[in-house]
């Protein structure tokens, strides 16, 4: 199993990107997590809705979607070129794309732990004289560990796997923006692909393993935030 | 220190309803079961938001249904020590400990970590994982911490429930010491009338919900003898223990009490069961009882199988328990004076 | 700056593009040239919302004459790069000699006709043989999402028949060409290129865009199995 | 139901070394926090694996690391109450209730639910959900919970702490009735050497997880007399109380016993603090208190300031404490005569 | 926004492919995720990194590798082809991507759920004679409803975006296996379908939306497993 120099690069944007896109989006995915779980507003639906639409929609569409916005047409593309950033065909793009399209399985991982929580940790911790951004911060957050590690560990796999909204946004140029998803796409167009496209397919696997051993090596060191033991 | 509650909160069929004014600074609450104990310190610590009414402490109301405000918990300065303990799974000890202390603005520390974690017993604990700890060892944890968030009131769900005696009798003189010490207010609940007396100057009786019956601890204790088993109980300040063969001999006021326990040398505060204390006309020769005090009756109260005969001798008042039968054959009148005897190990201390 | 060149290239013409882009760096060693390949409806999405590009081969004449319209592209760099012949491959097992003989398979792929341009050359075809409607009718028709799937499909046996182009049945490894289809039986599967309005400016999107019409470029296109033959195209059109 | 026990587990630098065998019915846990007493019973329930031993359950092996037996807790047929509730918060207090009943097999009900939440007093609450119940309320839930499965083996770990003394009291007898009526063999954990009296006939005393020292529960409360503030209880079961005026007069063997608590028409069982019964060389006339005795010195036991003197009378035997100084004053020997005066409000009714 | 009657069968054939794969998956995630919250095996992270792989690899190389499978030269092929079941090109073709590309949301969701539960509700029913089945059909299961639910809505949403799986294992038949992501690809690909595949992506975000609201809903009648209260 020998990979090009090529495919060498493809794996190492993939890392890059899978890398970046959990790393960015795991605060946030936290913020909104605990904005779901906690807070008391009739509009939490339709926001709920619309974290979740990068799931519902096929990738492909959202890849298009993000297109559009980030396009020079689109709503954030003036501020952009005012800002002279790019983000078509780029790997900031390939972040984006990958960020927006794991974003609901992060929020949705770290909700479930944090409704969990025994609230009366939570109100320990405010008759104690922490605000609701400290409890946020020192048993709220703590005590989601785990559920925020289990969401990051399937943000980074999403992240290695995809592939539609990434080629639409981020394009397909090898060394630039092609990770190892559309360097599997393009071996399908090559006599003999197959054996290429599988090596990468491992070494994704491998990569995928390594982070959900450590995340569970990690998780054992955070308590979950119920058992009032023993 | 000033409470002023008039506040309601409904659950399904279970209505609180709570109106009083507590002016004191050791208060407690004293209810059975089901009560609304629970949720009326909820609803003080702002943890629990009354469906209709106001709530205030020292004049600055902290909840006012009409007038839109509802100050949060971390503003009110009201600590709670929880009827679980709910320590924090994600902290050891000491951060437990630290929790509201680090909160707690440096002008407001009144109480000292090092003191008080000796006291509760906790210092070998410190480094340890809150999950290791057995069900004493994180009450003590719950409590300490609260107190470190050195709160202006501090409500006390049955902060002593779980401990076995040696602990309880170990902790109390402390939690005594720093509420009385620190001036810290405290609303303190409990099932047990010995922790009331020894904690509250005042309490409140919720019925079935309803938070209005407030008497003096002492009003309690007195009612208490003609409808629970445990009687009333004479708390007794004795001083300058000394020591005289097997027995203890010590000074309260006039007159002297002999004890078989020791005690420290200042004060020392002892129950003594009003049942203890028998009455006679004559003095009683050759006893085993080691006290005879001559003392004259000064009030009787309570009727039938349990009456009160408060006595005046050379230390100060005291409670007796007779039953009606011995009033009429030794005719207990206001002014007569009789023998109170009272056996050395009736006493117990408490701290 | 000037010295790159953007392409954004169907991903079919993925292996050869490259061979070419190789020649042609041998000649202009200084031109770097920056690969895009996808599908042409997404490659010219993205350059109608900015992406850049400087030349753009679709396999679709539809996508040019869209960008064309958006005013991405200069209509006048608009020509044929090369084209494709639509072929039935199939196990080596089954004879077909008209498109007629289709109705004896159990099923056909092909691309999904509306949005694979292989798929509508098939149905233009199957329409002119007058197989078509019974072919849906009878479900026997595989719609795939581009000509590789309804290749994959025929090379492991799951559809007796598939449409795809002569340089895609190279690649198969249990399936022939069982049938070429008769050009006049569709338009004429053309690679249509362009520059955009940013490639137009750029000399070596230029130069480029010059060799790919190039005896050396349609030497190689020739070796990936296209269809060079310009004056057929010509002499049809 | 012999329970024989040879098993360590460790837990950081905490070593439970258990090694003994207990064959009686009534047994108890005694020891301080984090002696280890929670650790043992989930080992015995088959929720720890201990490291090493054995653990056997009337003859059968529940546990032997050595032949690699270790029966899963359903099968033991141990029934556990918790030092926490732990109520299933998906249940109605009903089906919480009814869990282990449902399990258990048809012969093996030995309990009927009907007699087990009227005398918990649960019967209201039966329909409620268990996320709303107060703390008490939770406890009962839980206790009931456990005697419905009727196991072979009851573990309680500390299962009347937390409620207030009227439910104790109310929940006392049942707990001891069913115990004794339907056979069920039981350990109880409880830092109440009372609890632990009327519980229990032996107990079993862990020491820093060192689980070895046993001793009946009555040596348990001897020996407490001078070690822990609460001195000897006796335990006296009076018979037919008749009312005369404001006071019940109880037979207790041949004496009658003048009490001021009302009972019932069967056996009552009363408590009676060894330091309430003074001693009298001669009859004391006109007294306050309502009972004078005439007995006989059987035992004296103890030392310094308290010592235990067995008496004999005509209802049975009695322990009186008084302190060594009145020994020697009224010449206390075995066999002396001895007047035993103790107050009619003295006793305290237990069930 | 007018739905042609093809569109129409798209949306009813993507209705019935996510219900069948949520309700069919469903109790296999349920015992997978028991198995690794509570199973202390050595191989478990083996087969949490299988589980997983739906996820880390492209949805189209998930498709490609379950064609391989199920198809007749595949390994399942023979097997197949003696029931006379058909999976390639069919419905339950569908249904089967769809349930292996949203299994590991599945799987991940109940698990965080059920790592929640406090040990003493366990450790209780086990006293009160209830067996390891027992105990997770009484206890587990019922303490883990909220995350099973919250686990069946991702599962739900994905099945209605997924397309790289399904377009290979069902292929893209109108009418049999075209479902809205299918549809929309279609239109996505011709220069003037924008506005049919909004329309379509508009449908699929409202069947989501409603699923979303109606496992809200469900899920308010669910306890959470922790919390020892008051
Ligand atoms: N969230 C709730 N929903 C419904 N009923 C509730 C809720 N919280 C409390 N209750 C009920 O309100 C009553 C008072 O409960 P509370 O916990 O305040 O009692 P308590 O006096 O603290 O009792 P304990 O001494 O047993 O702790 C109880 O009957 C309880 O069942
Ligand atoms: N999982 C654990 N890890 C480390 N230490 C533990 C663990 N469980 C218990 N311990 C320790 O073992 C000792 C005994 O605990 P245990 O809960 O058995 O005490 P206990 O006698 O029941 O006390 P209590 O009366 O306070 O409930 C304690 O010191 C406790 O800290
Ligand atoms: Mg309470
Ligand atoms: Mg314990």
């Amino acid at each position: 199993m020998l990979l090009s120099p090529q495919d060498m690069q493809a794996v190492w944007l993939s890392i890059k990107v899978a890398t970046t896109a959990t790393l960015v989006t795991a605060p946030f995915g936290f913020g909104i997590a605990y904005f779901f779980s906690f807070a008391r507003m009739p509009g939490k639906y339709l926001l709920e809705c619309l974290v979740n639409l990068p799931l519902v929609l096929p990738p492909v569409v959202v890849g298009y979607l993000l297109l559009l916005f980030f396009g020079q047409s689109g709503f954030a593309g003036p501020l952009l070129k005012f800002f002279d950033l790019r983000i078509i065909f780029t790997l900031t793009g390939a972040v984006i794309a990958s960020a927006v399209v794991g974003f609901p399985l992060l929020v949705r991982a770290i909700r479930i732990g944090m409704d969990n929580i025994d609230i009366h940790y939570i109100q320990a911790a405010r008759t104690l004289g922490a605000g609701r951004l400290d409890t946020l911060l020192t048993i709220i957050l703590p005590l989601s560990g785990r559920a925020i590690l289990a969401g990051m560990t399937l943000m980074f796999a999403r992240s290695l796997g995809e592939f539609g909204a990434t080629i639409i946004l981020a394009g397909n140029i090898p060394g630039v923006t092609q990770t190892i998803p559309l360097a599997i796409y393009d071996y399908a167009n090559t006599p003999d692909g197959d054996r290429m496209a599988m090596s990468l397919c491992l070494v994704s696997i491998a990569l995928s393993f390594a982070v959900l051993l450590a995340s569970e090596a990690l998780a054992r060191s955070f308590r979950k935030g119920s058992a009032d033991a023993p | 220190m000033l409470l002023e509650v008039s506040a309601e909160k409904r659950f399904g069929n279970f209505l609180l309803d709570a109106e009083f004014a507590l002016d004191c600074k050791r208060c407690g609450i004293f209810g059975p079961s089901g009560s609304g104990k629970s949720t009326l310190v909820h609803m003080l610590a702002g943890l629990l938001k009354p469906d209709r009414g106001k709530i205030s402490i020292a004049g600055t109301p902290v909840f006012d249904a009409a007038r839109g405000i509802n100050i949060p918990p971390e503003k009110r300065r009201v600590g709670l020590v929880f009827q679980h303990s709910h320590l924090f799974p994600n902290m050891s000890v000491q951060a437990n400990l630290y929790y509201g202390w680090r909160r707690t603005r440096k002008s407001d520390r009144k109480i000292g970590p090092g003191a008080l974690t000796t006291a509760l017993n906790l210092d070998h604990l410190l480094k340890r994982d809150v999950n290791s700890l057995s069900g004493g060892e994180r009450r003590r944890v719950a409590v300490g911490r609260t107190l470190l968030a050195c709160p202006r009131l501090i409500l006390l769900d049955e902060p002593l429930t779980g401990l076995d005696a040696e602990l309880k009798s170990q902790i109390m003189p402390y939690l005594k010491k720093v509420f009385t010490e620190f001036d810290v207010p405290m609303l303190f609940i409990s099932h047990s009338l010995q922790e009331m007396r020894l904690m509250t100057d005042e309490v409140l009786i919720p019925e079935n919900g309803c938070c209005r019956k407030r008497m003096s601890t002492e009003e309690l204790a007195r009612s208490s003898m003609t409808s629970v088993p445990r009687s009333y109980v004479n708390l007794l300040t004795l001083r300058r223990p000394q020591a005289h063969n097997d027995i203890w001999i010590y000074s309260w006021g006039d007159e002297k009490l002999r004890l078989i326990e020791p005690g420290e040398p200042g004060d020392n505060l002892f129950e003594l069961g009003a049942s203890d204390i028998t009455l006679f006309k004559r003095h009683p020769e050759a006893t085993s009882a080691r006290n005879i005090l001559p003392c004259k009756v000064v009030e009787i109260f309570g009727s039938g199988g349990r009456v009160g005969v408060e006595l005046e001798g050379g230390g100060g008042r005291l409670v007796s328990q007779i039953v009606h039968e011995s009033v009429r054959e030794l005719d207990i009148q206001n002014g007569s004076e009789l023998f109170a005897v009272i056996k050395a190990s009736a006493f117990r201390k408490i701290c | 700056r000037a010295e790159e060149v953007r392409l954004s290239v169907a991903a079919s013409l993925k292996d050869a593009v490259n061979e070419i882009a190789a020649a042609f760096r041998q000649a202009n060693p200084q031109v770097s040239i920056v690969p895009n390949f996808g599908s042409s409806g997404s490659l010219a999405k993205q350059i109608t919302q900015g992406a850049p590009a400087d030349l753009f081969i679709s396999a679709n004449p539809e996508w040019i004459d869209f960008l064309v319209k958006e005013g991405k592209v200069f209509p006048d760099t608009v020509r044929i790069f090369t084209y494709n012949i639509l072929v039935i491959v199939g196990p080596k097992t089954t004879r077909i000699t008209s498109l007629a003989d289709l109705k004896n398979l159990e099923r056909v792929a092909l691309g999904s006709p509306k949005s694979v341009p292989a798929g509508q050359y098939a149905e233009q075809a199957m329409r002119a043989a007058g197989v078509y409607e019974e072919l849906v009718a009878a479900n026997k028709l595989v719609m795939a999402k581009d000509v590789r799937e309804a290749l994959l499909y025929a090379d492991r046996g799951e559809v007796d028949g598939a449409f795809v182009y002569r340089t895609d049945a190279l690649l198969a490894k249990n399936t022939e060409i069982l049938y070429s289809v008769p050009a006049g039986m569709h338009d004429r599967v053309s690679y249509l290129l362009a520059l955009t309005k940013e490639g137009a400016l750029n000399a070596a999107a230029r130069d480029f865009s010059a060799f790919l019409g190039s005896p050396a470029a349609v030497h190689i296109l020739e070796r990936y199995g296209f269809d060079t033959d310009m004056d057929r195209g010509k002499a049809e059109k």
